[in-house]
Parts: structure tokens; sequence; C-alpha cells
């Protein structure tokens, strides 16, 4: 799958979508280009954008990172269009932004169910809601685990990190 | 025979039987390790292990049947113990040839298996009820062809008129092989084949451990097991091994070497007994060691099938030819 | 066939070492000072390949006091000591990744083949290098 | 069939003798039968993610290392490769080079590893002994080239920290050549083995469709049959150009099942591929500098003035690896780092594998997808009193006390204080 191919089936899905290609050279006697997409996507477009990528190709999804920028939690869908085609395959990573006061995306674990694991840990650890998500067991943290700890402004883990400061100092 | 001389008898074969159990173990564990390119523990380590489980302590689970929990070790030491006063060493016939035949010690050999489900079930812990089931399941499938193939031994035995139906002292004494016909060669080499691959089953060996398995149920009915308890189990399986390979000699290589040694008497005696040991390791080198390092565990179904299906048709196609044998040798 | 190997096996040398001792000592640390007073000797360890990343070794007198290693450390092993303006490592802590030497300007220190560290105090002089 | 009295749970875990690590999988089973399971993890986390973005980039790289022990090449590569793309550093071709040699003699060792372990798995301990035997050749190599047995602390963000020298080649083409004569010998004692055969055909079978849903990576997807290999589909290193093929069980004749077997046979198979990679990289390795930044405080500079994201990528000896990094100038901490190591993604397919099989598949099953959860698991938890948790310290009193009762009941004379 060419990155051409990847950039015309997301911005059909989602009309306004901006994906910026960000090429690689790769190898050293005759380099080539590995392509890479990034697009920032809104929320309500999020579902649209991954089905038609899934409808281009196998699609694989490596994982959801996500970050705390003080009003709103970025998350970062990093996904691989064309998965398992030799030399096809193309970086694509979704920038999804919400604020904190609403923090819900809608789930892609209909179109890949294999999302499930990165989503359920968003729910853990940002404090993310996915609707229509099988499963919001936690998978890392254990139950009742009290706050998110990526979240900077979460005084649970401030607290738990200060506990493990002490405790390493004991170590030292 | 003085009941004084009977006791003295019966302490002599208790204690060298397991004592002599503990060093085949110790010999099979160094082996094995051999092997397998490791260095291995030292040949006493199996006194080392008992002496120290005997110090640990023994705890009960607080789910357990307490007293079936503590009472199955001492059956399953007592029954595989027993079966060794049954049994034939070498030129010295069985302790209680009098009172039990081939059919007692199949009976006896299946008590430990029994008291070992018994004190699993009884443990309280989802993966010793595992290792219960597994083990009930395994003694149904290698019971049967064990049974044929010691019953066919002896019933041929009897119909030559070698003395008392099943007695295990009278193939001890009259080695079949030189009185059957060409036939019964064959049906007898097949049966010793059935009992061989039986052995590592009777004594939960790979790739018959399945009832311990211990990457799979953390080994299965002994998990709740410890100190002096685990020590009895340790004991009862040393000497059932002792039992299994002295069986397997008895019915099929009762020879003794003095004869060609051109020995008698006491020497006779002694060299016949070592002869009888060795033939004991040799059994249990071939059928255990060599097949549990070459090996992986199989699953309690194919176990199941295999002894159903293949050994037992194996076996009974032996007990066939012998009943030919029957017929045209007499 | 598994059953060749095995056999062939049973006849050679097992391939462990057998370090420190042919037979485990009732006191592992009690050998170990026989073995330094000569009285016992020690089944010598498989040796070190030439360039291997044992305790750090290193020159006081070199050293500058110039804290790279500090800040490239990532187990926090190295201490300073502002009033010679030296270095403490705490071997303990080492994951002997060598940083610190490649960071090091003036060579002071070195990775040494020394990899037995074990030690039943973890701020004893031998893991303590300064 | 409807749900039964006969239905009971199986705990495995987090602590057992199947796993090697902490995990907790509680089974529902009928008879020997498992109707389905419940995956927990956590046990094992310890906040990498989170330490790293307390330390600069240096320190980061090594606590990457310690994501595990076995992909300590994979996690680093991924690193570099990221931080690289994000802060504009170029790999000079030698180095690309000796990362690629690096980890597939990883590769090697790993896959040798897992075969051990499997055999355990299966009851076969002289497997176990004789593979692990072998592997100590890899072992020895690695430590001959980086100077440490595991967690090499090799790649560095610009190239790789140790040459090969002219001296070790020879070494390494030995070390090639005992490895391409031992091959044959495992692949009779794992694949034509009946009583492998026997446990491994047709248990815990992951179907292609399977496979791709639940974004399986590395050796369990390529055992359904789906050639994924991030090392074919999206180059990176030299990877491009030296042909890279994803292994499938067709590469040995056989149609992919998916099943245990498969899964032998590809990492086995991938042995031999890594073998062929080292040697053409041995060959094909142009001479050079081994890294841009030869001096660590310019590199340090530059990382502390580098802006920008950037994602990295390696196929570990499990599967995909990847990392993703965000810089910001002036600090020198990463701002994100989030590490995806292949479990993560390899968790989901236990859920089919398990369905309908026998309580005694369990460990095979288990250990088949290579489960590494230090991987997965990278946050620590400290709980203070809650559901009955003991205390260290009331551990130790208790065992020593415990330890004190047996040795008095044992000896008349007290014991001495101390270990020796």
């Amino acid at each position: 799958m060419t990155a051409d191919q990847v950039r015309r089936a997301l911005t059909a899905a989602v009309p306004g979508l901006q994906p910026e290609l960000r090429p690689r050279k790769v190898g050293v006697r005759a380099p080539v280009e590995v392509p890479e997409l990034w697009a920032e996507v809104p929320r309500e477009g999020l579902v649209a954008a991954v089905a038609a990528l899934k409808a281009a190709g196998p699609l694989h999804i490596s994982i959801i990172s996500g970050r705390d920028v003080g009003e709103e939690i970025e998350l970062l869908y990093h996904l691989a269009a064309g998965y398992g085609t030799p030399g096809g395959e193309v970086m694509v990573t979704l920038r999804v932004t919400v604020p904190k006061s609403d923090p819900t995306v809608p789930s892609i674990c209909g179109i890949l169910p294999g999302a499930e694991t990165t989503e359920r840990e968003k729910i853990e650890f940002l404090g993310v809601n996915f609707t229509g998500i099988p499963s919001t067991a936690h998978v890392f943290l254990p139950d009742g685990f009290p706050g998110h700890p990526w979240r900077k402004d979460d005084p649970e883990t401030a607290k738990l990190v200060n506990r493990l400061v002490e405790w390493e100092g004991k170590d030292a | 025979m003085s009941a004084l001389h009977l006791v003295w008898q019966a302490a002599a074969v208790l204690v060298g039987g397991g004592l002599l159990g503990l060093v085949y173990k110790g010999f099979d564990r160094k082996l094995a390790a051999r092997m397998q390119a490791r260095i291995g523990p030292p040949l006493r380590q199996p006194f080392l292990d008992v002496g120290k489980l005997l110090v640990k302590e023994s705890v009960v689970p607080k789910d357990a049947v307490g007293w079936l929990f503590r009472a199955m070790p001492f059956l399953a030491v007592i029954a595989s113990f027993t079966v060794l006063l049954y049994l034939p060493w070498g030129p010295f016939p069985a302790v209680l040839r009098s009172g039990g035949d081939a059919i007692l010690v199949l009976y006896l050999l299946a008590v430990p298996a029994v008291a070992m489900a018994l004190g699993g079930f009884a443990s309280g812990s989802p993966l010793a009820t595992v290792g219960a089931q597994r083990e009930i399941v395994m003694l149904m499938s290698y019971e049967f062809p064990l049974a044929v193939a010691v019953v066919g031994v002896v019933w041929r035995l009897a119909t030559l008129g070698g003395g008392p139906a099943f007695s295990l002292g009278a193939i001890a004494a009259a080695p079949l092989w030189a009185q059957v016909g060409p036939l019964g060669v064959i049906g007898l080499a097949i049966l010793a084949a059935c009992l061989l691959i039986v052995t590592p089953a009777e004594l939960s060996k790979i790739p018959f451990d399945i009832p311990e398995a211990e990457t799979e149920i953390a080994g299965g009915l002994m998990v709740e097991y410890s100190g002096t308890y685990l020590a009895l189990f340790y004991l009862a399986d040393a000497a059932k091994t002792i039992a299994m390979a002295a069986l397997v000699v008895t019915l099929f290589a009762p020879y003794g070497i003095a004869g060609l040694l051109g020995l008698s008497g006491a020497g006779a005696q002694a060299v016949d007994l070592v002869f009888h040991l060795v033939k004991i390791f040799v059994v249990m080198f071939a059928a255990v060691t060599t097949v549990r390092v070459a090996m992986a565990r199989l699953k309690i179904d194919q176990v199941a099938r295999g002894f159903w299906l293949q050994i037992t048709a194996v076996a009974v196609a032996g007990l066939v030819l012998l009943v030919l044998d029957r017929m045209v040798v007499g | 066939m598994i059953l060749k190997t095995l056999f062939s096996q049973l006849l050679t040398k097992p391939a462990t070492n057998r370090f420190p001792a042919k037979y485990m000592p009732k006191s592992v640390l009690g050998f170990l000072g026989r073995v330094k007073e000569g009285k016992a000797t020690l089944v010598p360890p498989v040796p070190v390949p030439p360039r291997f990343r044992g305790k750090i070794a290193y020159d006081r007198e070199k050293c500058i006091g110039c804290q790279l290693c500090i800040r490239v450390c990532p187990a926090r092993v190295i201490e300073f000591l502002p009033e010679v303006k030296k270095i403490r490592m705490h071997v303990a802590r080492c994951t002997f990744c060598a940083q610190c030497v490649d960071a090091c300007p003036v060579d002071a220190l070195a990775e040494s083949p020394d990899f037995l560290l074990s030690d039943t105090d973890r701020s004893s002089a031998a893991l303590t290098v300064e | 069939m409807p749900e039964t009295q006969n239905v009971y749970e199986i705990p495995i875990g987090p602590i057992h003798p199947a796993l090697k690590e902490p995990i907790r999988l509680t089974f529902r089973v009928e008879g020997e039968r498992i109707r389905g399971v419940d995956v927990r993890t956590g046990f094992a986390h310890r906040g990498i993610e989170f330490m790293g973005m307390k330390r600069n980039l240096i320190q980061t790289l090594y606590l990457s290392e310690r994501i595990c022990g076995i992909c300590s090449i994979s996690h680093p590569i991924a690193i570099t490769l990221a931080v690289e793309r994000a802060a504009g550093i170029e790999v000079p071709p030698r180095a690309q080079y000796l990362r690629v040699i690096y980890s597939e003699l990883e590769r090697i060792h790993s896959h040798l590893l897992w075969a051990g372990v499997a055999a355990h798995e299966l009851g076969f301990d002289t497997l176990l002994h004789l593979t692990w035997k072998v592997r100590e050749q890899v072992l020895d190599i690695l430590e001959e080239l980086s100077g440490n047995r595991i967690d090499y602390a090799i790649p560095i963000y610009g190239g790789v920290r140790r040459d090969i020298v002219p001296a070790q080649v020879p070494k390494v083409e030995a070390m090639v050549r005992y490895y391409r004569g031992l091959l044959d010998e495992l692949l009779d004692a794992f694949l034509r083995d009946p009583s492998v055969e026997a446990r491994t055909r047709n248990v815990g079978i992951l179907t292609a469709e399977e496979a791709d849903s639940l974004c399986a990576v590395g050796p369990t997807a390529r055992a359904s049959g789906l050639p994924k290999d991030v090392r074919q589909d999206r180059p990176y290193l030299v990877y491009g150009e030296l042909g890279v093929k994803a292994i499938t069980p067709r590469d040995y004749g056989l149609e992919p099942r998916g099943d245990v077997y498969d899964k032998a046979v590809v990492r086995l198979l991938e042995v031999g591929q890594s073998l062929d990679l080292i040697e053409t990289c041995l060959v094909e390795m142009p001479d050079g500098e081994i890294t841009s930044f030869p001096k660590i405080p310019a590199l340090l500079a530059h990382l502390k003035k580098a802006e920008g994201e950037g994602l990295g990528w390696h196929e570990a000896p499990r599967g995909e690896v990847i990392h993703y990094i965000r810089l910001e100038a002036g600090v020198e901490e990463p701002v994100v780092w989030k590490v995806k190591a292949p479990t993560y993604s390899n968790v989901m397919s236990w859920v089919p594998m398990f369905r309908d099989q026998e309580v005694a598949d369990i460990p095979i099953i288990a250990a088949s997808i290579d489960p590494c959860i230090c991987c997965m698991d990278r946050v620590h938890v400290v709980r203070d009193g809650s559901e009955a948790t003991v205390q260290m310290e009331e551990l130790l009193r208790l065992s020593r006390e415990k330890t004190d009762r047996v040795t008095r009941r044992l000896s008349p004379v007290p014991r001495h204080g101390g270990w020796a």
C-alpha cells in the first residue's frame, strides 16, 4: 500500500483532514523512503477514519499513546495500514484531542478487536472513557486503584510518587 | 518356620527394600542428569530429601478433610511396602509366600495410587483435585493391560502344572520361556513389552507423570502435602519402584547366574541376590530413567486412549497367542 | 535421534563448570577464606572475554571531578564528594553498562574483568570504589 | 452446553511453576476442558515509562534496556530510532549493520530460550537442557562482542558503542557454523519427535482471521500463516536491503494451522534466517564510524535542544516493538515515552487459543506466544496494608522465626548467627 492510497482513504472518510507526510530515508546502499502519515482527527471522525483504513487494506494497531496537555488529553493512535505487505506498510498516527471535562472517545474495538488492551490501559492511566468498549476492567492496575497515573494534576499519583521517592531514598 | 524367623525376614525385606528404593532413586536421578549433560545430585540425595522432609513442619490445609489427608500417606506406604513381602527376591522365596499370590500383588500395587488420589481429593485444593481425577483415570487405563500381562503369564504357568495357580514363587522357580512353544514365546515377549510400558505409568513417571505434572498443576496430588506426609509418599514411591521392577524381573527373567558360575550354598545365594538386584536396576533404567528423559509428558486423554485401545489390544493379542500355545503345546 | 544424544551425553563429561569448588563446601565464605590462605584451590570460573564489562576501575589521580559520569549513570551508582571533587561508586547498584567509561573525558574510568562481586554487605570495601 | 455445577475455577498464577513471570489466569474448567479464561496482569508493573520521563535520555536508554532482559537489544534499538527521528540524528552505515547483527544474535538466543521453556512446559526437560546448553554459544558471542551476556548496552543515539573488531569476526563465523550444523538436530528433536508432536499439534489454535483482527504480532501471527514481519513490511536500519522474508510454516512445507507446533516451526526456522542475516552483514558491512556522536557531552547537548516527536520500531524475537517519544527543547527528559512490547499485542490472542483446550495444555499454550510479562507490565504499585498485604519486614521476621524453630529442633547445639 502506498502513502497516497492511505491519504486518499483518510481524506475521503473525514472531510477536512490534512494528513502530513513524514517520509524517512532508510537503508545504506540503495536508500528508500518509508512513508509515515500523521493526521489530526476530531473525535467524531475517528471511527470513520479507522474504518476507512481498514477498508483500504489489512490494518494493525500498534498502540495508543497519550499525554496530559493541561486542559486537554491528547491521544495518539499508532496504526499500521497495509500490515503484512512487504515494504508496503504505512505507519499512520491519528492525533485525537479531547477536553478533560469530557474525556470521551468512541471505541474502535468494533473495527479492530485487538485495540481492546490498549484502550483499557488508557482508561486506567489517563481516565479516558471509551464508548462501546467490550470491557472496562483493569488490565494493569489493581481494581479500585485511586487516580490515573499519567494525569499530571492527579493528587493520588503525586502521593504515590512521593512515597516511592521516600522509599528509594531509604535504599540508597 | 518360626514366627520369629518370619518377623526377622520381613524386617530385612522391608528395611532393605526401602533403602534399595532410595538408592535406586538416587541412581535414577544421577543417570538422568548425566544424560542431560548435568552433574545431578549426589547418590545419597534421596536420603537427604527424606531426612529433611521428616524434620519439616507438616502442614494440613484449612480446607482439607484432616483425617483422610493424614491417613492416606500411611496407607500408601503400608501398601507399597507390603508388596515387597509378596515378591520373591532372587534365590529367596517371598516372605509371605503362603498368604497371597499375583492377584494380591496387583491389588496392592493399585492401593498407593488410590491413596494418593484420595489424599488429593481430601486436600481441598483445585489443583490437587484435578491431579486426583487424573490419577484415577490413569489407574483405570493402565490397570487392564497390567492385569492381562500378569494374569496371562501366571495362567499359562498354571496350565503347565508348574505349581499353585497365580503363585509368583512358582514362576520364579520355573521360568516360562523354556516351557512354551514358539507362539508362546512371541506371546510372552508381547506381554513383557506391555508390562514395560505400564511400568512408568504405574510409577507416575514421564511421560505418564500426568497426575503430578509440575508445570501444569504445580505438583497436582502432592501440592498440599509437606513434611512427614510428603516423605511417606516419597518412600512409598521408592518402594513401589522396586516392587514394580521386581515384578517384571520375577515374571520374565527369574534366572540366576550362580549355576553358570558353578557356585553353591550361601555364595550362590548371594550372587543370585546381587544379580536379581542388577536386573531390577536394568529394568528401572530401561523403563523409567531412559523413558523419562527421552519423552514429553502426554495428556490424560492420550494416555487413556493409548492404554485402552492400543496397549490393551496388544496385550490381549499376547494373551491370545498364549492361549493358542496352550492348545498346541498343551 | 534423541536417544543417541542422550547416551553419548551419559558417557561424556557434564557441561557444568564446577565453580567455585567441586563439591559444595560447608561454608562458601570459609572456603574462600581457605583459598586466600592457600589451603584450598578454587575451580577456576569460565574465563571472561577480553572486553568484558566488570566492576568499574577508577583512577582517582586522573579524575577532574567534572561529574559527567554522574549525569549519564542510569542507576545512580556514583556519589560526588564535593570536598575533594572526586567520586565514590557503589558497585552494588551498578548495571555494568559502562556508559560512565564512555563519558569520562580524561579516561579515569575503565572496565575491569572483575565479576566476582557477591558480598553480604552492600557497602563493603569490595563494593565501594573510591 | 449449559453451565452446570461441574464447572469450577482453576487459578494459575500469579505465582505458578508453569509461569516464569507473574500473571494471573483464571480458568473456568469443566472436567479437563477449558470453558473460559480471565487474564489479569500488572503484577510486574514497574512504571518504567513514568520513570523514563524523570530521567535524561541517556539514562532512559538503559532503563529501556531493562524493560526485558531477553529483548535487551530490541527496546534500545526502538528507542534510539525514535529519538534519532525526533532529534534528527543520522546513524553511520556501519553502525546500522552492527545493530542488525546484535539484534539477530539476540533473536537466536531468544528463540532457543523459548524452545527450552516450551520443552519444559511439555515435561520434556531433556530438550530444555539440550537447547539451553547450545544457547550458551550465542551468549558467549554476545559476551565476547558486547562485554555482557544480557543487557548488552550497545545502541546509543547516533550509532553503537562497540565495533566488531577483525579478531572477533572468525569467532562469530564459527558460531554461525556451529548452529548451522546443529539446526537439523534441533529441528529433528522438536518437530519430528512423536511425543512433542502429540502435545503440540492442533493445540492452541489461532486462526489467521483471529490473528489479524486481534492484531497479533511476530511468530504468533506468522504461525497462523500471516506473513507479518516488521523487518520486511516497514523497513528500518538495513533490513530493507537484506531481503528479509517473513517466515511462515509454508517455508517448512506445511499448511499453517496456527497451533503450537507451527509456532515452534516458525521460531526454529527463524534461527536459521538470523544466521543467514549475520553472515550477510559480516560480509557487506562497510568500514567507517560507528557513531555520529563520539563525545557524550555533544550528544547530551544535542538532545537537550532537540524538539520533535518520533516513532521507532523493531521486530523483536517476539514481534513488533514500537516506541513513541516526544522531546521538547530545553528539557533533558522525554516529555512522552510510550513503549509497546510484543506481548502487549499478543495477550489478546490467548482468549481464542485457550478456548476448549485441556487443562494440560495451559502451560504450553501460555508459553506459545513467548509471553514477556515484564515487557508488558510497567508500573510499580506499592499497596500499604490494604487487602491483607504482608509487609516485607513482617515476612522476613516470620521466615527467620521459622528457620530458628526448625534448626532448634534439629540440633541440640544453638546455631551461631550469620550465613557463613
